[in-house]
């Protein structure tokens, strides 16, 4: 009752030299890994959103407060980010350290105003009574918004300190994964805003 | 459920019962004697996928011994036996067997599923009871009736009962074994369960959710009572004799006023405010108190209100043992007690 | 085969008293097989803990009516119980051997991320001490191990700090765990040897990364679901109260979420042992192994779709239940595969009754009976009799004893001679065994019944006239003959260490990479990094070759200092971040508990200097010259 | 099992060798500017309502992620394994959050 090859028929040696997975690659993978579940991390305070927005109790509610202008506002200033970080690992990548560094720069200033404009965000309303313990909707809301904004938070604070090590020390080839690892993750924070933009700020305003 | 079904069910159901059987009466929270169809149903679910799976057991046990006894190492034996990798026929065997009985046993459970969740007719006048879990005792309002009461819920028999589930506070869990399986009571929404009792009787049950503290100690009764005798029980608390007979219940009553009133009322007085605490109507008529933890006697409730905290550690009710004097706690005693069902 | 490992230095300064020197190399390790180590060390006393717990409350349960702990003191017990047992002893014994073999078993020197791998642990250690913390400084949470809202939330429905410990304490062990999920997946995806595709990889690899999977997508909810609860707590938020627009369920719901995955976390690398254990000691090779691998993953996937059926009687209506109950049952069948899968793998075979042995099958025989009990619960209608009743109790503790812990039993006797060099005593094994396996059953077999017979889980105790008294008396004497059998595993540790007959590199006869090396393996595991030539690398070179594994021809290895001797492993080396950040992240959280905001902002503070630190200083690690004629 | 899974073996690249240049990060800015455009104005402009809004802002937003991961996280180029995982953290986000707004809203 034997199907498949018995094990001997399985021993074949693979072609070519054996090479070592290089920090590189594992990182590259691990990076993969964690955004990955970052996804389920949102998805849960998301769930916690569309579960509870309704809850507006004697707090305003979104269609009162949302300024679609700001917002749109802020979300070009992420793409924009986006799209600096890129081109920005694209000069290193040509081995245009000064240009990289006038990029990232861009992207971390881009990053530092999207963080200030939540920030005013979140001051108006809370002086219009959305509180976290006004309603549920303030409670979700700033919960949901404000994990991602500690994500952009830490985003800057990663691109800030790969530009000291740059100025701190030669950049080797080997080096490069620091660079796009931080790009991944900055990109990936920006594919959760368009989530956010969408489910909490456009289909909020409609209602 | 088709009637073919169902008589399926109950066999199974009296195999199991043989099984159990003798230990029922010993065992008065049971679910293995159901008192009502919804118990019952459930009981033959259960029945059925036991017998399926015990079929599971002894097929996987069986082999196991046979393959223990059967091919453990021996004396003097040498080298290595044949290496099997696998056989397609027998991996498909042992996958499509399960799924048939996984299946089969699927389709039941849908049907039993739906059927319980399925609302009576109103063509069958169901008796209206709203339950609400408190920390830590049960209230049983009926509100076709305007009664409301505690810790035992009085049903007449071969009548469809539509609970509304509520809480006061946290989760509890509904859960009298002989008339069926639990149900959560959750804050913030009412749960519907309907249930039926088909013989008379006291069914204990308790609530199955942790709930804090005390959560063992909340405990009830189901009386299941023939339609006459429930009838009698209802004229009895619309209209209750709660007027106090002797000197020492007066003043008793004097003392509830002041101190109990608060959070308990009672029917034909003019207690009527309180709701934190149970109902108190028709309380001298009852068997127990707290929920079954104490009994119904003038030394229980004289303990219960000196020293609730004991009793049931963190309930709502204080201690009243540095409020009220020995003397006091005895009136209060005298003037629950005398609180009868008309 | 020397069985005697190369020293070489682990700390940079040799100066001082060797003593504190050796405990600081173990502070400071990166090694897998150390990390592993302390895993193992660290849960098991853990799970002493755990068992103390439940030998006082199965002595509170004894009789009806019994006194001895107060009901208080009782859901603290059942609670600690729970998440000990869970988060602090079996899922860190199941890392604990994942993290010393799977390295071994696919041929690498070390995992992905080694320090990575050393904070991890030292979260976990965090995490454990956090949580027991809590009996001295107060009061221990209570609200049972799925802590349900909205007794969790405080204010009136629960004061005190108890719930605290478990918010505070559980998510400093989500980010260990989760960090741990994401070095396993890696290692197991990067870092195998030559010649070893993962459909060559041992069955233990793969309910690893199986498990690294789970671990990755699951925690997250859960990690929310505790920042929820520490905002309701902290900040007066009503994301679980009722009255201010909350929903109670959403706890219950991100928590299962999380919390089946988490169930299928702590059992697939007990499948994994046992696909290791069966095969060696029955001296074939794994029945359907492409099945075995098929099976796994779709338990997984599953274990993603079946959540709600924790929550069959809150009211979520027919065709949710009906859903949740079909995808339920549908496990049964890739479980019934693996069973059927053993069987046949031990058919036919010549079947060695070692110790390890014994627990593979005993774990079958208990496993079947949590199995059934699982599918039976799976039905609504007879779930709603089942649901929190001790008929829960029992099925559980067939999963998580009879399945996960007879398995880690089984690793133990399987494995702990590659870790130690010396076997653990047979006779002393047998005793533990059947000593075990009796005081499970009669401990647990009873409680289906108890359950039945309408005691509900979590009661401190019971009337007398409820009928329970007599099975709840041989539950109680079953754990105490359980608990007899735990301390004669613990007298075996302790016994061999001393006595034990040195095992050699390869005391079993095996089949996996791991018994080609000395036990206990060299620093660097591998002298040549082995080639593999089919599944189960050892036992093919055993039938077609001359029984050693070859070596790999190797790529030029570029490291960035350039410097690499010929011969020479590049080491990583050992580092003190891990511990900084943990004692940040500490900090932080005892500072939340008695809210000290400055102190909370300076643990935060350290743990991101570790964490900054970690990410530029440029480990270049050092070289290892193996001895001549070491393998 | 598929080629990525099965084993590390592929050159060692320190970033990714395809990343279609400078242009390529300008076009797809300008794409996902457009995007975003079209959902601000089918919300603010009020160009469409109601039960034709949600596939629409739907349709965008997927239509940006998609363009993200693509070209600038460069799935495109990369290792099919990556696309996968990110494929299951987005496939199980989408089941919790319609599991959860289906089951705990009513």
């Amino acid at each position: 009752m034997s199907h498949g090859a018995d094990t001997a028929e399985l021993a074949s040696a693979p072609s070519g030299p054996f090479h070592e997975a290089t920090a590189a690659e594992n990182n590259k993978l691990g990076i993969w890994v964690w955004l990955a579940s970052d996804c389920a991390l949102f998805a849960a305070l998301i769930a916690t959103y569309l579960t509870l927005h309704n809850s507006v109790q004697h707090a305003p509610t979104a269609a009162q407060l949302f300024d679609l202008r700001l917002t749109a506002t802020a979300t070009f200033v992420l793409l924009l980010s986006s799209m600096s970080m890129g081109i920005g690992v694209e000069a290193l990548q040509r081995n245009d350290v000064p240009g990289m560094r006038r990029w990232l720069w861009l992207t971390v200033a881009l990053g530092a105003v999207f963080v200030g404009m939540q920030a005013f965000e979140f001051t108006t309303y809370w002086h219009h009574g959305l509180t976290l313990s006004a309603s549920d909707f303030g409670a979700s809301f700033y919960t949901l918004v404000g994990f991602h904004g500690l994500h952009v938070s830490f985003g800057v604070a990663w691109i800030l300190s790969l530009l000291i090590f740059s100025y701190r020390r030669p950049i080797t080839a080997a080096d490069a994964w620091r660079f796009e690892a931080a790009s991944l993750y900055w990109y990936f924070v920006d594919v959760v805003w368009v989530v956010i933009f969408t489910v909490v700020y456009l289909m909020g305003k409609v209602g | 459920m088709t009637r073919r079904i169902r008589s399926k069910a109950l066999a199974c159901v009296g195999m199991l019962a043989a099984v159990a059987l003798g230990a029922c009466a010993r065992h008065p929270q049971s679910v293995f004697r159901p008192a009502g169809p919804v118990a019952r149903m459930e009981l033959g679910l259960m029945a059925t996928s036991l017998w399926i799976m015990i079929g599971v057991f002894v097929v996987v046990a069986g082999a196991l011994l046979y393959v223990i006894a059967r091919f453990r190492e021996r004396k003097g034996q040498e080298g290595i036996p044949p290496q099997v990798e696998g056989s397609h026929i027998l991996e498909v065997l042992w996958t499509g067997i399960p799924i048939i009985l996984v299946a089969l046993l699927t389709v039941l459970t849908v049907r039993t599923t739906f059927a319980l969740a399925k609302p009576p007719a109103s063509s069958q006048h169901p008796l209206q009871i709203t339950v609400v879990g408190h920390q830590w005792w049960w209230e049983f309002k009926y509100p076709q009736y305007g009664i409301v009461t505690a810790d035992t819920m009085h049903i007449p028999v071969n009548r469809k009962i539509e609970l509304s589930l509520q809480s006061a506070d946290v989760l509890h869990s509904f859960w009298i074994p002989a008339l069926g399986g639990k149900e959560d009571t959750v804050p913030g929404q009412t749960n519907l369960l309907w249930l039926e009792a088909t013989r008379t009787g006291t069914f204990p049950g308790q609530c199955a959710e942790f709930c804090g503290t005390s959560h063992s100690l909340m405990r009830m009764y189901a009386v299941s009572q023939s339609p006459t005798a429930f009838s009698t029980w209802v004229h009895g608390m619309q209209h209750p004799n709660s007027a106090p007979k002797t000197k020492l219940a007066k003043q008793g009553m004097q003392i509830f006023a002041t101190n109990c009133a608060l959070c308990h009322s009672i029917g034909g007085t003019p207690f009527t405010k309180g709701t934190l605490g149970p109902n108190l109507t028709g309380l001298g008529n009852r068997r127990v108190i707290v929920g079954g933890a104490l009994q119904n006697n003038t030394q229980d409730i004289i303990y219960w209100v000196h020293d609730a905290q004991h009793i049931m550690p963190d309930t709502i009710m204080p201690n009243f043992s540095t409020l009220l004097t020995p003397s006091q706690l005895q009136a209060v005693a005298a003037y629950l007690e005398g609180l009868k069902r008309g | 085969m020397a069985a005697i490992s190369e020293r070489m230095p682990r700390v940079r300064s040799e100066a001082g008293n060797p003593a504190l020197a050796n405990i600081w190399s173990w502070m400071t390790t990166v090694d897998h097989k150390r990390i592993g180590i302390l895993y193992l060390f660290s849960a098991m006393l853990f799970f002493l803990l755990g068992g103390t717990e439940a030998f006082l409350m199965r002595l509170q349960l004894m009789r009806p009516d019994n006194t001895l702990i107060s009901q208080t003191l009782f859901n603290q017990l059942f609670t600690m119980h729970g998440v000990t047992m869970i988060f602090l002893a079996v899922m860190p014994l199941s890392i604990g051997f994942i993290n010393y073999m799977v390295p071994l078993m696919i041929g690498a020197r070390d995992v992905a991320f080694p320090r990575l791998n050393a904070l991890s642990f030292w979260l976990f250690l965090a995490r454990g001490l956090m949580l027991n913390s809590s009996w001295l400084l107060g009061q221990a949470p209570n609200a049972g191990w799925y802590n349900y809202a909205p007794i969790n939330t405080g204010g009136v429905f629960n004061p005190g700090i108890g719930i605290d410990f478990y918010v505070l304490g559980l998510q400093i062990a989500g980010i260990g765990t989760l960090l741990g999920g994401v070095n396993f997946l890696v290692t197991i995806l990067n870092m195998r040897a030559p010649g070893m595709s993962l459909m060559r990889a041992p069955m233990f690899v793969w309910t690893a990364l199986i498990t690294s999977i789970l671990i990755v997508f699951a925690f997250p909810p859960f990690t929310i679901n505790l920042v929820l609860l520490m905002m309701d707590r902290l900040y007066h938020t009503g994301f679980f109260s009722a009255t201010r627009g909350g929903n109670v369920l959403l706890w219950q719901q991100l928590f299962w979420i999380f919390g089946h995955p988490e169930v299928y976390i702590l059992i697939l690398p007990a499948f994994g042992i046992i696909s290791e254990v069966i095969p060696t000691f029955s001296r074939k090779v794994l029945f359907g192994y492409s099945s075995m691998v098929f099976a796994t993953v779709v338990i997984a996937f599953l274990a993603f779709m079946v959540w709600s059926h924790h929550m069959f009687t809150v009211g979520f209506g027919a065709v949710v239940n009906s859903v949740f109950a079909a995808t339920s049952m549908a496990i049964a069948v890739p479980t019934g595969v693996k069973i059927f899968n053993w069987i046949a793998t031990m058919w036919g075979g010549r079947l060695r009754f070692t110790t390890a042995m014994l627990y593979a099958v005993g774990f079958l025989f208990t496993f079947v009976i949590g199995g059934i009990s699982g599918v039976m619960l799976a039905v609504p209608p007879a779930d709603y009799q089942y649901n929190d009743s001790y008929f829960l109790v029992a099925h559980i503790h067939y999963v998580l004893v009879g399945g996960a812990l007879f398995a880690l039993f089984a690793a133990a006797y399987y494995w702990v001679p590659k870790i130690t060099g010396r076997l653990l005593s047979e006779k002393i094994g047998k005793w533990n065994f059947w000593l075990v396996m009796i005081g499970f059953n009669a401990a647990f077999f009873p409680m289906h019944f108890l359950g039945l017979y309408g005691m509900p889980r979590r009661v401190a105790t019971y009337p007398p006239g409820l009928g329970l008294a007599s099975l709840n008396l041989l539950s109680t004497v079953g754990v105490f003959v359980l608990t007899i059998g735990v301390l004669l595993f613990l007298y075996n540790l302790q016994y061999s260490r001393r006595h034990g007959a040195p095992a050699g590199s390869d005391p079993w006869d095996a089949r996996t990479l791991e018994w080609s090396i000395p036990s206990p393996p060299p620093d660097y595991n591998f002298t040549k990094v082995p080639l593999v030539r089919g599944r189960d690398p050892l036992w093919v070179e055993k039938r077609i070759g001359d029984g050693t594994v070859p070596a790999a021809e190797m790529e030029e290895a570029h490291h960035g200092d350039g410097h690499h001797p010929q011969g020479a492993i590049h080491m990583p080396s050992p580092s003190a971040l891990p511990l900084v950040i943990t004692g940040g992240l500490l900090l932080a959280a005892y500072s939340a508990l008695y809210k000290s905001d400055l102190t909370a902002i300076l643990g935060i503070l350290v743990a991101f200097y570790g964490v900054f630190r970690w990410m530029y200083d440029g480990d270049p690690g050092f070289h290892v010259v193996p001895k001549e004629g070491a393998r | 099992m598929s080629g990525a899974l099965k084993t590390a073996g592929h050159a060692p690249a320190p970033v990714s060798g395809h990343s279609g240049g400078q242009h390529l990060h300008l076009v797809v800015a300008g794409l996902l500017a457009v995007l975003t455009i079209g959902a601000f104005g089918a919300v603010w402009g009020g160009l469409l309502s109601g039960a034709a809004l949600f596939p629409v802002l739907a349709f965008l937003a997927v239509a940006q992620i998609t363009l993200q991961l693509l070209f600038y996280m460069r799935l495109r180029w990369d290792r099919r394994l990556f696309t996968m995982l990110f494929l299951g953290g987005v496939v199980l986000a989408v089941l919790i959050d319609l599991a959860t707004k289906s089951m705990l809203v009513r």
